[in-house]
């Protein structure tokens, strides 16, 4: 077989090998529950507290924060918005956050709109950046929250958060922000921003799957979304899932540790990819912000061709990637990101998403950008919008 | 996902390009919708003695152009209007579900194509 | 140290070898995702497929009920009964369950009745079984759901399920078993029983902490709870828990495969424990049915002592055991289980939960009867409420 | 979860035991909220010479009953009135909130005997 290339980082990360070991023993020797008083209950509840700080320190929060591990940063998104809405009903149910959010956010939304609330989605510029006029606009007497992406999972694009923060923060609304594609890629500091609530993922850390975090600051109050004994400081039941918040706690601090050397080695991969991609081909065009995006992410429409089609014809070669079209997704509808920004239907079928990782090495970038120009002609040789006329 | 054959129609597609001595072209599906199909063929005796097609779209919509142009070479117009989707579908050892309907144009695209040919010689497909 | 004599297996399993040595290829070779069309992802799809297939197979389920993973037993249980009571609301609001459900079944029913819901709860007997007649009692025309544990974790009582589920049939209203505490511990069979929705739980199968599963009988309609990507059928949101899932898999199949000969192991160990300690001892007595027990449970009461202190001199000399004190629960009140048993609430705070596992052996119950006299006696010439007057 | 001296004091409890001869016992608790404390005194020209306890509950109970006959025995009824719970858990270095409250009843305990013992000679905590 073909040596793998993974360019597909968003749809996984490996577990760095530092986390697994560090795991290792959660499963068979220290498997002790933290609910009990015992001594295995206790070793297990000192390892979830450390975790909790090694969380705390990633993102610049307080101690006196609340920590709250989920099952992944969908369940923390769910979390941070229906049991904030629900808590704060009486304080207003209007919500505000912006038309390229992640799933896990605008369809927790859609509930609650069915459950009397009203949400406003901010558009975004041709970059994918959220428009800050239209986002001071659309703040009423009945908002209760801002729920706002750092940077954007698919396109790669870098919010000015501060600034969101900012606004939130003079019109004393408390902000959500969905650090999950930002984290352990760029700075994230929750003190800085005043942020009351932030969303994070282990698997975008190098952790495991199947553990999230929600950071509640003080002085924000939710209600639990899912009920039973009380874990969590009430805020999320569940028998915890230790190994995996050991994970994501060691992945957290490898992630903070290594933060800068990362961006180095990413950012340069990142530029010589789009560089020699869009130049080195016609019709073929950078998707989200030329600089504020992250170090990780080039996401490159090529005009005239299909985007799972592009995908198999990598896969063939070894190379895994993602693509925004349609026709991977289970709705069959284009990216709404894309389409938020204003990138022709037909163009955003031909979106190919490019997420680097930490053992991405320029050999790789070489062999890709020798790979792609001969797939992408064939293609526009199959189809019929090939030549423009 | 893809069965074997799916793989090999859309790595090594049959018939692919355009003709330029089409007798019709039969256009089909909406780049909107990720997938368009353009079918060509030349008829004589209305046989279908060519045939060829571009598409624009995912594998699933390559891989059954490329089939229904082996379906339908060498068949008469009544016999190759015949060719459904499902039959694409069987020939190519099934398809994901998904791709059952919106990538599964081609045997439109061969009507339109049927269509065009018959009204240029002023009959429709009920004079076959 | 002294060697560490775990009997407290319900607040934890280890998690079996084979099980470890299964999921960890997924944590670094194979951390493909289910979502992508490139072959990592198909390699996931597969595995996640073939984990659903080990699931059908341990509970006697069609392949065509749908297996949706979740974060554990948890939430499984609130998709399960918040999912359903959503869903199926316009064809009745009245829901029946038991006295002695697990919290992750009477938290969720609580938030249901301030949704409008009417929840009635079955009493038991001193044994605690569930009433059949005030089962059929409680049935109206506006009852949408029964939701009932097959056996309770605490005191290890194993219902009449099947009647329970005739009564349910009989009325055609559909049944949720709560199957974390008897999976892997006796047969369960879901066809059989012709319930429509089951929980369990991984790591009570000896899987990972963190995955859990609630089984879908076709015919039956719920909406999620977590929203967003549309994962699982659309069911559950989030990024797959790939290893996760294949641990819980294959624990699955080891139980299955195992069933008879744990269920001997254990039920030897259990019955030995349970003579030894309740002869041995005065003012002592076994909680729960004498018979109709799960194999791994033995629940012991001490008059006139306290749990937490028994279960903290228990540890210094090695054994990990759990109370059912009000001291050890996050809420200080006594066992709902015990209490709704008739159990005095005095009686109900000396009450030892003994979980045995695979791991225990003969000279692990030697060890303890020898251990706990010494312990109870200590504890009794402290008590003020010993000797009984 | 216990510091390490409520551990000595629950596994090495100091004065335990009933007190054939106490001038007065001090009941407090309730074995349905799962803590009974009993505190003996002997009383000397309003010393208190000898202390002892009996206690159904948990750790802290049997920790806290411990420490507070320590800190009690040798002073003065007055000065014995004056020991807090406070006090009590801070000698212990410190115990887990959620057992500040149900589990640290020795004070009222020592309080009730001494009210006890008052009595018995028509005094009131008033008088000393
Ligand atoms: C920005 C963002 N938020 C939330 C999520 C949800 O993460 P998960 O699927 O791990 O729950 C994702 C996943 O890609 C994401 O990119
Ligand atoms: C019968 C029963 N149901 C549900 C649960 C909840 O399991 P988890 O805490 O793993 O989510 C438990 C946990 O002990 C249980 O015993």
């Amino acid at each position: 077989m073909v040596e793998r290339v993974n360019l597909n980082h968003a749809a996984g990360n490996p577990v760095d090998k530092r986390v697994l070991k560090g795991m290792l023993p959660y499963f068979q020797e220290f498997y002790g529950n933290p609910s009990s008083v015992h001594i295995a209950g206790r070793h297990a509840t000192k390892a979830v507290a450390n975790a909790r700080m090694q969380i705390v320190n990633l993102v610049g929060a307080d101690t006196k924060d609340r920590i709250v591990f989920t099952s992944g940063a969908t369940e923390a998104n769910n979390l941070a918005l229906i049991g904030f809405a629900y808590r704060n009903r009486r304080k207003g149910n209007h919500i505000i956050t912006s038309e390229v959010e992640h799933l896990s956010i605008l369809n927790p939304l859609k509930f609650l709109v069915k459950q009397g609330f009203e949400v406003t989605q901010i558009p975004v510029d041709e970059h994918g950046v959220i428009k800050l006029e239209a986002l001071k606009e659309a703040i009423t007497d009945k908002t209760v929250l801002f729920s706002v992406q750092h940077a954007n999972n698919e396109v790669g694009t870098i919010h000015p958060i501060q600034e969101i923060a900012d606004i939130a923060g003079d019109a004393k609304i408390p902000l959500h922000v969905d650090a999950v594609a930002s984290a352990g890629q760029v700075p994230v500091d929750i003190s800085d921003l005043g942020a009351s609530l932030m969303t994070l993922s282990s698997n975008d850390l190098y952790g495991p799957r199947g553990v999230g975090a929600l950071i509640i600051r003080r002085g924000t109050s939710i209600q639990p979304i899912l009920l039973g004994g009380g874990q969590e400081m009430g805020l999320r039941s569940g028998s915890e899932n230790v190994s995996g918040i050991v994970g994501m706690g060691i992945a957290a601090e490898i992630a903070g540790k290594e933060l800068e050397a990362n961006i180095r080695h990413l950012t340069k991969l990142r530029d010589r990819l789009i560089k020699e991609v869009t130049t080195k081909m016609e019709y073929t065009y950078l998707n989200g912000h030329p600089s504020h995006r992250l170090p990780n992410n080039a996401n490159i429409r090529f005009s005239f061709v299909e985007g799972e089609a592009i995908t198999l014809y990598l896969s063939f070669e070894g190379f895994l990637v993602a693509t925004s079209s349609a026709c991977t997704s289970r709705t069959l509808e284009p990216s709404h990101v894309l389409l938020s920004m204003g990138v022709d239907e037909a163009e955003a079928h031909g979106a190919l998403q490019l997420t680097l990782g930490r053992d991405n090495t320029e050999t790789h970038i070489d062999h890709f950008i020798k790979a792609l120009p001969p797939i992408i002609k064939r293609l526009r040789e199959m189809s019929p919008l090939y030549p423009p006329s | 996902m893809y069965s074997e054959t799916v793989k090999d129609h859309f790595q090594n597609p049959r018939n692919l390009g355009e003709m330029k001595d089409a007798d019709a072209i039969g256009k089909t599906g909406n780049p909107t919708c990720g997938d368009l199909i353009w079918i060509y063929i030349k008829v004589k005796d209305d046989i279908i003695t060519d045939i060829s097609f571009k598409t624009f779209g995912c594998a699933a919509a390559i891989a059954t152009s490329s089939m229904l142009t082996e379906l339908a070479k060498g068949k008469t117009l009544k016999e190759a209007l015949k060719i459904t989707r499902k039959e694409i579908a069987e020939s190519l050892e099934g398809l994901p579900p998904i791709k059952m309907h919106c990538s599964n144009l081609a045997a439109d695209g061969l009507h339109k194509a049927i269509e065009e040919y018959l009204g240029k010689t002023g009959r429709t497909v009920e004079d076959l």
